[in-house]
């Protein structure tokens, strides 16, 4: 299973905090995102989408690109406005 | 170098903050700070409170990772990051950051850096509940310009 | 502009100044400050004591024109500087420059911007009791090619 | 009467924390500056001529040359090391 968080507008949008997700193998953030929108719709592609939305894998920022495996963390997010 | 990095509902003691970062060595002639408040307009809408929220553990590593940065450009002897999350109110402080140095020069560059990056960098998230309802704030492109800065110098010392 | 210049034998509160510079407006988004501590070790020598005097009057009439320098340079709400005379020990606060802007980029130049100057300009002298007995210390040159940067780059807003 | 005060390295040196001196007129820090040599001897005119000690006429920075009359305050310090 991977643990997948959102934060901030992202989570609100979604109206979802956090996931446990089972991952095929090989898998990535990009079929991870596939794999939510076919369960959860179209609304979730538009949100995970967007151009600004970054991706944390075990809180470290990733490109969509990265493999993920079972037991990783997923953090999906908006820009970050802190301070 | 000793570094301290805290995220917390409770308001923070400047005076104390300051007086830890003094006695880390007898060697420190410098402490330099910043210390960030809410703001009551903000792009002119009058704001009644803010939230905050942070990604636990990610937060707190980038934020050590963005201190060791500024240890690396200058001659930093102890710094201090606290960041509030929660709900807050226009004139609350909201971040602190302090930098002990030998000299002053380094203690403000490294000051600077600290929260130039903590403010386009670290995972933090403000909404804002303004008379005209709530809302997530964005970055601002001004900040992304001010943290750029630092990149464009990276072959010397001090920020252009 | 608020200013408040204070020189003084007894030491300061950093934690009371800021929370004072934060309430001057609702506008206040930046505070930054320099704190300089007494080092144990200037240029070498053992430094078991520190005596400072000032030109009463004149003093605080430099001290006030370098604030207003600075205000004239950057958006600046409000700053204090003070600087302790009389006794001092080694890691003994010494100088405190506090300054509250709009902007954190305003409020660490100013901030730096009057320190620097104070540093070359303002009626203060210091005796260091040493190992090696009393002296009168001289001007640093590093800290006059400090202040002369700020010169060299009067036509642009930022410190070069 | 023009009153006359020196600081830090300078008062020391010289012994003395302030004077109150009768000026001609017209006089200048520099003519000050002869008449104490001419009463306080040499010592003084080393001391005094030094180039890096500064003068303030009424508090502000002032050249050797600037003019001065009854009632001023002529402060001579050396170079100032604050902060």
């Amino acid at each position: 299973m991977v643990k997948v968080i959102f934060f901030a507008s992202l989570r609100e949008n979604l109206g979802t905090a956090e996931l446990q997700v089972a991952v095929p193998e090989p898998a990535s953030v990009a079929s991870l995102v596939t794999q939510l929108v076919a369960v959860y719709g179209d609304h979730w592609a538009l949100e995970l989408n967007r151009d600004n939305v970054l991706v944390a894998v075990n809180q470290a920022l990733a490109e969509r690109h990265q493999v993920i495996v079972a037991g990783d963390e997923v953090a999906f997010f908006p820009p970050v406005t802190g301070g | 170098m000793f570094s301290t990095i805290r995220i917390q509902t409770a308001a923070f003691d400047v005076g104390a903050e300051t007086r830890v970062l003094g006695q880390v060595s007898s060697q420190v002639g410098a402490i330099t700070s910043f210390t960030g408040l809410v703001r009551d307009i903000n792009d002119d809408a009058g704001v009644s409170s803010l939230y905050l929220e942070h990604y636990p553990g990610m937060t707190e590593r980038q934020l050590a990772e963005i201190v060791a940065e500024a240890a690396e450009r200058w001659q930093v002897l102890a710094a201090t990051v606290i960041h509030r999350v929660g709900e807050l109110r226009p004139t609350d402080p909201i971040v602190f950051v302090g930098v002990a140095s030998l000299h002053r020069g380094d203690a403000f560059q490294a000051c600077e850096y600290i929260i130039d990056y903590l403010k386009t960098r670290a995972a933090f998230w403000k909404k804002e509940q303004t008379e005209a309802g709530a809302r997530w704030l964005t970055t601002r492109d001004s900040d992304l310009k001010t943290a750029a800065n630092w990149q464009a110098d990276d072959a010397s010392p001090k920020k252009s």
